[in-house]
């Protein structure tokens, strides 16, 4: 046995002990078994309990799609708003009780379509909100359309002969936008979350988690499971953060190297 | 010959493989000669977390609404399946999967709310696709081989539309999908052989080269395609996303582009724009996404800019019920958006319509320079049906865009005063015929003019235009005419087929009953309508709201009450129902 | 007090009469009643002249749907209970659903039996229990004109007055389990192929039977020790064993059938046997005794339920009424029918 | 010492994979609960026989490797792959409710017998000679296990066995329909290849004495078995034509016997009474009955000897207690009485009652006594004795009250099964071995090694059982020119398929909840409940898992736990899971040559 009996036994007690999962609400969420969003909460869920941040001190900001059902499954404050209007709603979350921790979360059909002309100008302005972006490249809860993420050439229903259209990176326009904190994370790696969010969320303006994750339902040729374990791997080890030039090299020349990309100098 | 009427629902959660199952169900039997009427429902939420139903009512006749009454239940989930169990038939035949992967409590057991009658078929749909395919996956394959062994249906319908459906995914796919489907017909064929029930092999049939299988979905897609679309732009929405997917798949063919625009605003803005360079273009939406183009609706009514517009109603408000049918929008799209923004809103009553009407919608919308709505609905979308459908020529889809004389070069007033309304609206690349559209009141010429004559004018040219359009709208069509009825029954969209089907059973009861079917939902045929009222002791209006949109229009036509028989039930109206409103109203009449 | 759970398995007259019964006795009760035949309650001694063409198949049954959902149970047909876990008290279907109960009724009735050494050759032979069966010997015996009867037992004996009445040549095998469930001797023996010989049926005399082969679709050859015989069709009468299988490694005590005490209660709690399935010590007799027949099983369906919901009446079965056939004298009173 | 052809030094466990840094042995109480609950195949063997790795073994195609990991533990697979009583298929997990029908162990085991190549790839290490003698009284499957595990380990054995041909109950006690001699012959051949002698015609007590044999040897181990028909104890049991159970079938075996009557009853319910029930129709009986006083289901023989017997045309007479055998001078009948089942005894055997006043006559023409045997007294001779004379051991440590002198086999514990005296003798071989020199030669231990994902397909999962051929009809089994196997055996072919059945329960399937996303992919994907959301893990007193506490309630879950006690090793949790957190491990019970501690 890999694992004695009495070491599970002592885990699973552990776990229970440790209010791991305190931030979690009762509601099972209805992502689908196997989606990469149960890594990304884990990894928040995670940075809440170690920040000790009280959850009632907590607005969890969401849109429309699979992502926005986040507030529903977070044992926080909760704000869901329509398609593409998070970072507003959290904008004014956020100005109206600058004491709370505001978590934005959305996909990329809501962030950075409908939603895109949203997140420049939270950026540009600052505001101290944590801007989780569900990057999977597919529109999941229409059931499989692509989206600005998807790669030239990607096939669904709504595209068989492929998109034409370049992809946006997320990482890039964030750096572009001015984010003040970028990090580039994969959901596959719910510990590399959980740090970087821990330092995102002390960042006093407005930080941004491009956070790779799959559909495991509608998305069999990109950004699987397998794919993303193979592509993905740490920034060079004497990567420095606070140089924005070479944050901007090392997102132009590299897509999925992952951790914090940038952080400005206080 | 007997004659067949046999409803079949597929039950499963989503992720079974139910909406396929279904659509298998209505191309076999397509195939076979009969007559479908077919309708999926689907859950908005995630895969794996809701309930998927189709039902396919297959007849010997015409079919022209849905079952009420199920007389095959295939169960690909059985907790699911327990809500399907009220409107099962007596002695209906229940197909289920006997060996599930866990052991089943009672309490969510299919078998165990059954109607003693019903004739239970157990089959391990699991254990035989993984049996002929190493897969689970394949086991709503089996489950339709039960089914069509019971029934009697000629396994080669099945097998030859599993092939056309898989054959785009090669060879593999097809075989572990055929042999999945006869491992289930080969189980059911041996263990029931003595209570198969050849309720399909005693049929004749004759397979009508014109007719086709179609979802309105598929018909409103071909219709654009035939109208000679250029461009769609459009954003996912249940219900209308399917029509951006086939229209994907098949403009590119026929010179057109979809661009899946970032969101609806967008979409319907350059649908304006296309427009406005003279390329028909369309968008189709549903009530939520309809509702954020209402602004720029209303800026192609005072622009005067044609638009085909697409609403697939789904229940509402806002996000309402994303996967279930309501005729509710009707308001929103005559009188939605900001100012007096009256615009043309047709609505089709069946697949074959559904086809027409879009077509008509361009022709409309050229005609009379403003965005035409075509007000579907879910289950009008999500249906099937096997019709001929007769296309329509390249001049019968022609173009109705009437352009400004050549004796006004120069001198071209965009907005033109005319006895009709209609103001001849040139093109960008027609030369000498300048103008600059916009959303800002203007004068005849185009010049923003904000003064209270010429908004009186201006807002009575663009009504006179539209009630002059009646003359190329379809008028009400009266069903079992004559000249005087008990109950005049009318109705519209969906809700049409009920109508049709509850009036003839009410008929055949020996009751002077009329139906009456409204296409035109505004402008209005008054006349029309105001007559058949008046013909009637009492005027029915059954809809799938809880206002009584059409009936709120239409009211006034007569000085009698108009009964409504409303439902927000999120699923068609039965024409039981309104059968017995219709007798209900007569016995009090009688009284 | 909440709603009690009763379960009964098996629909037939026993499970009919006892369902009733607890009906009468308990209005609220939940009832559940399993069949794994796919057909309603019928009347066995029926099927003869179902297949003589003197009734039709319809009249068979003798309840409706609506009946059930009059007296509020819940009638599962074509639905098997494979197991029943008497510690966890419920029990298990084939399509593995797992239905709990308070209270329990076996009622399964009998089978058709066919000894082991035969069990090779049962797709060939048709036995006569069912309406299904009925149905498949009225389509065989279109094509047919020749039947041949190995064992013989009460059923056969009705079975052979319908086929003379269709004009079909019948031949019989006759062999010790002839009029199961009494023991064959030779004066019945000689009473019976007297009989039968006057009737114009044909007796084959040997010891065994040692082959039999489907040469085709309606011609059978079957091997004596004696001589080749053609037939159409072949009918196995070895009489009916109750049909309990599904209860082995229960803990219940099963010998031909359940082993019950005088009040129909098992070993189990709350759960009782009734009809042809339950087996009963008969002091006369010496031996259990297996109840055949509509009348007996129709009282012991009553008596199991009544003690079920509290009563306590005992079964008192008189020798000559369980084994109606027991002697000669007797023997010829059901002979005469014929 | 090798000239036999024996590998001089083998690996021990069946593994095919080299041993590795990946490898470890435990011997902690609670992986060897792990095993009895999760493998539970192996743990019902009473001989603990590493089913799992020999069928795979077979499903590979290598059917000697198949034949040595059984070899290792049960030394008859040929044998015990027909007649063994299957303990280890009640437990096989494809029994379970709703997976099917158990895998035919026992049948995949006689097809390695079957197809094995010509010679033999020996698995077991054997030990340096330890200078001493053991001397073993019975050639049966008890005396031949302790004989060859006391040779493998380095003593001198002699066997003393009475009759003229050794082999025990196996020869003489099983009729030849069941099981060939050639086949018998063969495998007792290779035990006693190893260097042990035997003196076959001696019957110690009679021809030579304990105490000489004593004085002879280090140690002597009785394994003489089980000799002495019981019996009925009523009146009649000396009439002619009243046969005990046990010496009929010897007669017939040895040839003694060649006709019989022509209605026989028979009384007993286990494979005595069904092997004495089926001589006496191939040797012309016409009318045949067992007569028991309970009921079929208590028959203490395994599905298909029932089928068969009554294929054959015997009839089992349920609820009928002897009372006493009737007849002036020769058999005429048996007095039986009716009998009412009464409550279980604890050990979960049924008890009946007679019902006063039942009693009936059935007629007979022959009677054959098959309920049961006993070890025969011994005469004279060391050790404390019962009050027949048999000889009392220890049942743990096979001692008996004199040093040096040993029992082992169903002559300590009464009649068992064959598979059951094997690893009694093998126990008391090691035990024996332990005495004389002081120290312990093999240990049990769990193995425990890093594995890849299994080849199983999830189809496999619905496969069939195979059930074993017979010879049909069943007339072709009484053609007098020669003994006619009536189980005919699988091809190859059915083997192979058959064996496909098998989960291989002894892969360990391991979820690290420390790395674990809990996204359910891998419940999403399973084949039944055996991954389950989990609160809590209880454990044992031997620290093993007793309990996974489930929930439903979300916030409950602490864990996502797989549970291998239900786990059909089908391998889509591990291709599905997101985060590479689930770990598949093989592990095996089996014997380990203990190295002797040198003295530095």
């Amino acid at each position: 046995m890999k694992t004695p009996a009495r070491v599970l036994a002592d885990q699973v007690n552990q776990i229970q002990k440790s209010g791991r999962f305190s931030p979690r609400s009762a509601s099972l969420p209805t992502w689908c078994p196997g989606c990469g969003y149960f890594g990304i909460h884990q990894g928040l869920n995670d940075c809440i309990s170690s920040l000790e941040i009280p959850l009632t001190q907590i607005v969890t900001v969401s849109g429309i799609g699979c992502a926005g059902r986040y507030p529903f499954f977070s044992n926080t404050y909760g704000l869901h708003t329509v398609h593409g209007r998070a970072l507003p709603a959290a904008t004014g979350v956020k100005l109206g009780n600058p004491n709370l921790t505001v978590f934005a979360v959305g996909g990329d059909g809501d962030g950075l379509a409908i939603g895109g002309g949203h997140l420049p100008h939270i950026a540009r302005r600052n505001i101290n909100v944590n801007y989780l972006l569900f990057d999977n490249s597919i529109y999941g809860l229409t059931k499989g359309q692509p989206s600005p993420s998807s790669p030239m050439g990607t096939k669904t229903k709504a595209s068989p002969y492929g998109t034409v259209d370049k992809p946006l990176n997320a990482t890039l326009m964030a750096l572009a936008y001015g984010a003040s904190f970028v990090a580039r994370l994969f959901a596959g790696d719910p510990k590399g979350i959980t740090e970087a969010l821990i330092e995102g969320v002390r960042n006093p303006g407005f930080s941004i988690f491009h956070i790779y994750t799959t559909c495991v339902t509608f998305d069999k040729n990109f950004k699987t499971w397998a794919h993303l374990k193979e592509w993905t791997h740490a920034l060079p080890q004497d990567y420095d953060p606070t140089d924005l030039g070479r944050a901007f090299n090392e997102v132009l020349k590299d897509d999925f190297s992952l951790g914090v990309i940038f952080k400005r100098d206080a | 010959m007997p004659e067949v009427d046999f409803t079949v629902e597929v039950c499963g959660m989503a992720g079974d493989g139910t909406i396929a199952a279904g659509g298998l169900i209505n191309e076999a039997m397509s195939h076979g000669g009969f007559s479908v009427l077919g309708f999926d429902s689907y859950p908005a939420e995630i895969r794996g977390f809701g309930r998927c139903v189709t039902n396919s009512r297959i007849g010997s006749n015409e079919i022209v609404a849905l079952g009420e009454k199920t007389h095959a239940l295939i169960s690909l989930n059985d907790e699911q399946s327990r809500s399907r169990t009220p409107s099962l038939a007596e002695h209906s035949l229940v197909f289920f999967d006997s060996n599930p992967p866990a052991y089943v409590p009672e309490d969510s057991s299919l078998l165990s709310v059954l109607p003693p009658g019903a004739q239970v078929f157990g089959i391990p749909f699991g254990a035989l696709a993984v049996g002929a395919s190493g897969a689970s996956r394949g086991r709503n394959l089996t489950a339709l081989g039960g089914f069509a062994a019971v029934t009697g249906v000629d396994p080669n319908l099945f097998r030859k539309v599993i092939r056309d459906k898989f054959k785009s995914k090669g060879d593999r796919l097809v075989d572990i999908n055929v042999k999945s489907f006869d491992a289930g017909y080969e189980y059911a064929l041996e263990k029931f052989s003595d209570r198969l029930k050849k309720i399909f092999s005693k049929i004749e049939t004759g397979h009508d080269p014109q007719k086709v299988m179609l979802s309105g979905n598929q018909a409103i897609g071909m219709a654009a395609i035939d109208a000679g679309l250029k461009l769609y732009f459009g954003y996912p929405i249940t219900p209308a996303t399917p029509i951006m997917e086939y229209l994907a798949k098949y403009l590119p063919e026929h010179g057109g582009q979809v661009v899946q625009m970032e969101d609806e605003i967008s979409s319907i803005g350059a649908v304006l724009g296309s427009f406005y360079a003279g390329a028909r273009s369309m968008t189709a939406t549903s009530g939520p996404g309809f509702a954020l183009m209402t602004e720029l609706i209303t800026h192609g009514v005072m622009a005067e800019i044609p638009a085909v517009i697409l609403d697939a109603q789904r229940g509402g408000p806002a996000t309402g019920l994303p996967t279930k049918t309501e005729q509710s929008d009707l308001h929103a799209a005559v009188f939605g958006g900001p100012g007096d923004s009256a615009r043309i809103v047709i609505a089709p009553t069946n697949v074959e319509e559904c086809y027409h009407f879009v077509i008509r919608s361009f022709q409309l919308a050229e005609k009379y320079q403003t965005p035409v709505i075509v007000l579907t609905d879910f289950f009008l979308h999500n249906r099937v049906e096997n019709r001929p459908l007769i296309r329509a020529t390249e001049g019968q889809a022609a173009s109705w865009n009437v352009f400004p004389d050549e004796a006004f070069k120069d001198h071209y007033q965009r907005y033109a005063d005319t006895p009709s309304g209609i103001s001849p609206r040139a093109l960008p690349g027609m030369q000498g015929f300048n103008f600059i559209a916009t959303g800002l009141e203007h004068t005849e010429k185009g010049s923003p003019d904000y003064s209270p004559e010429n908004h009186t004018k201006m807002s009575e040219k663009r009504h006179r235009k539209l009630r002059y359009s009646l003359k190329d709208l379809e008028k009400p069509a009266e069903f079992f005419a004559s000249d005087h009825l008990d109950v005049g029954v009318i109705g519209w969209g969906s809700t049409f087929g009920s109508v049709l089907e509850a009036v003839e059973k009410s008929r055949k009861n020996g009751f002077k009953v009329g139906a009456l079917k409204v296409t035109s939902i505004f402008p209005y045929h008054s006349e029309t309508i105001g007559a058949f009222m008046a013909k009637s002791k009492r005027v029915l209006v059954p809809e799938l709201n809880y206002e009584g949109q059409l009936a709120n229009l239409i009211a006034h036509l007569d000085s009698k009450p108009v009964e409504r028989l409303n439902f927000v039930t999120g699923t068609p109206i039965p024409p039981s129902a309104i059968q017995n409103r219709i007798e209900e109203l007569l016995e009090v009449e009688a009284q | 007090m909440s709603v009690k759970r009763f379960v009964i398995i098996g629909n037939g007259p026993a499970a009919n009469h006892a369902a009733k019964a607890l009906r009468e006795k308990s209005s609220e009760s939940r009832i559940t009643i399993f069949s794994k035949d796919p057909f309603r309650s019928y009347s066995a001694h029926l099927l003869p002249d179902f297949i003589a063409g003197l009734i039709k198949e319809e009249d068979l049954y003798n309840r409706s749907y609506a009946h059930y959902n009059e007296m509020d149970m819940n009638l599962r047909l074509g639905q098997r209970v494979v197991s029943v876990d008497f510690s966890k008290r419920n029990v298990i279907l084939d399509h593995k659903e797992v239905v709990q109960f308070d209270g329990l009724i076996v009622a399964t009735g009998g089978k058709p039996r066919i000894p082991e050494q035969f069990q090779l050759f049962q797709d060939i032979m048709l036995t006569l229990k069912t309406p299904l069966d009925a149905r498949m010997w009225v389509e065989k015996l279109r094509n047919v004109e020749s039947v041949l009867i190995i064992g013989g037992d009460l059923t056969s004996l009705s079975l052979t007055k319908a086929l003379l009445k269709l004009d079909k040549r019948v031949k019989f095998i006759l062999n010790e389990d002839s009029f199961w469930p009494v023991p064959l001797n030779e004066e019945i023996y000689r009473a019976v192929t007297d009989r039968l010989e006057q009737r114009g049926v044909e007796i084959v005399h040997c010891q065994r039977i040692r082959r039999i082969t489907q040469l085709e679709e309606n011609l059978l050859e079957v091997e004596t020790d004696r001589e080749i015989l053609e037939t159409g069709v072949l009918g196995a009468f070895f009489g009916l064993v109750p049909d309990v299988g599904f209860l082995a490694r229960t803990g219940l005590d099963i010998d031909r059938g359940i082993l019950v005490d005088e009040f129909l209660k098992t070993r189990f709690a709350n759960v009782y046997a009734a009809g042809d399935c339950a087996q009963v010590y008969h002091p006369a007799l010496r031996d259990y005794w297996v109840s055949i027949g509509h009348e007996n099983a129709t009282a012991l369906g009553r008596i199991a339920a009544l003690n079920l919901a509290g009563s306590h009446f005992e079964v008192r079965v008189e020798p000559e009424n369980i084994l109606e056939v027991g002697g000669v004298k007797v023997n010829t009173s059901w002979w005469t029918e014929f | 010492m090798m000239a036999n052809g024996f590998a001089p030094e083998g690996p021990i466990n069946s593994n095919t994979e080299p041993e590795g840094p990946n490898v470890l042995y435990s011997t902690d109480p609670a992986d060897f609960r792990y095993m009895t609950v999760n493998v539970p195949c192996q743990s019902a063997c009473p001989a603990l026989t590493n089913i799992p790795a020999y069928i795979r073994a077979l499903y590979e195609s290598k059917f000697g490797l198949s034949y040595e990991i059984n070899r290792i533990v049960n030394l008859f697979p040929g044998t015990l792959g027909r007649i063994c009583s299957r303990p280890c298929e009640l437990k096989c997990r494809h029994g379970e409710s709703e997976l099917g029908n158990p895998v035919n162990i026992c049948h995949i085991k006689r097809a390695a017998a079957d197809f094995r190549p010509p010679g033999h790839t020996y698995l077991s290490p054997r030990f340096a000679p330890s200078g001493k003698s053991v001397c073993i009284v019975g050639s049966g499957p008890a005396g031949l296990a302790a004989a060859h595990d006391l040779a493998i380990l380095g003593f001198d054995v002699t066997i003393y066995e009475a009759c003229h041909e050794p082999g025990g109950m196996l020869r003489y006690g099983i009729p030849d329909f069941r099981l060939p001699r050639d086949i018998l012959s063969e495998e007792i051949q290779n035990v006693l290849r190893l260097g042990i002698s035997l003196k076959l015609g001696v019957n110690v007590g009679v021809d030579i004495s304990l105490e000489t044999l004593m004085a002879d040897f280090g140690a002597v181990l009785v394994a003489s078995g089980c000799y002495e028909s019981m019996k009925l104890d009523v009146p009649g049991e000396n009439l002619a034509g009243v046969y005990p159970g046990l010496e009929y079938v010897m007669d017939v075996a040895a040839g003694y016997k060649e006709s019989i009557g022509k209605k026989v009853l028979v009384t007993g319910a286990g494979f005595t009474a069904f092997d004495c029930s089926r001589l006496a129709l191939r040797l012309g009986a016409e009318d045949v009955s067992i007569c028991i006083r309970g009921f079929e289901e208590d028959l203490r023989v395994t599905h298909d000897e029932i089928l068969e017997a009554k294929r054959e045309g015997i009839k089992i007479r349920s609820l009928s207690l002897s009372k006493q055998i009737l007849g002036s001078g020769k058999v005429e009948g048996i007095e039986f009485q009716r009998t009412r089942p009464i409550e279980r005894t604890s050990g979960g055997r049924r008890r009946v009652q007679p019902i006063e006043g039942s009693e009936f006559v059935v007629e007979a023409d022959t009677v054959i006594v098959a309920i049961g045997q006993a070890p025969r007294p011994l005469k004279g001779g060391p050790g404390e004795k019962n009050d027949r004379g048999v000889l009392l051991a220890d049942r743990k440590t096979f001692q008996s009250s004199t040093p040096g002198l040993y029992v082992t086999g169903d002559y300590l514990t009464g009649p068992t099964t064959v598979i059951e005296a094997i690893a009694s003798g093998r126990r008391a071989a090691e035990r024996i071995a332990q005495d004389l020199t002081g120290r312990k030669f093999r240990e049990w231990a769990v193995r425990i090694q890093d594995f890849r994902i299994t080849d199983r397909d999830r189809s496999w999962d619905v496969l069939p059982r195979i059930e074993m051929p017979t010879v049909l009809p069943v007339k072709d089994r009484f053609l007098n020119e020669e003994v006619v196997e009536v189980e005919s055996g699988y091809s190859s072919e059915q083997a192979h398929e058959e064996s496909k059945r098998c989960y291989l329960c002894y892969l360990h399937y391991e979820i690290d909840v420390a790395k674990c996303i809990y996204c359910r992919y891998c419940i999403d994907n399973a084949p039944r409940d055996c991954i389950k959301l989990v609160k809590q893990v209880l454990l044992d007193e031997t620290g093993a898992v007793k309990e996974l506490v489930e929930t439903t309630n979300w916030l409950d879950v602490n864990a996502v736990v797989i549970d291998n006690s239900r786990c059909i090793r089908c391998g889509e949790c591990v291709r599905v899971c997101p985060v590479d957190c689930i770990s598949v491990s093989k592990v095996e019970l089996l014997e380990r040559p203990l190295v002797q501690e040198s003295k530095a």
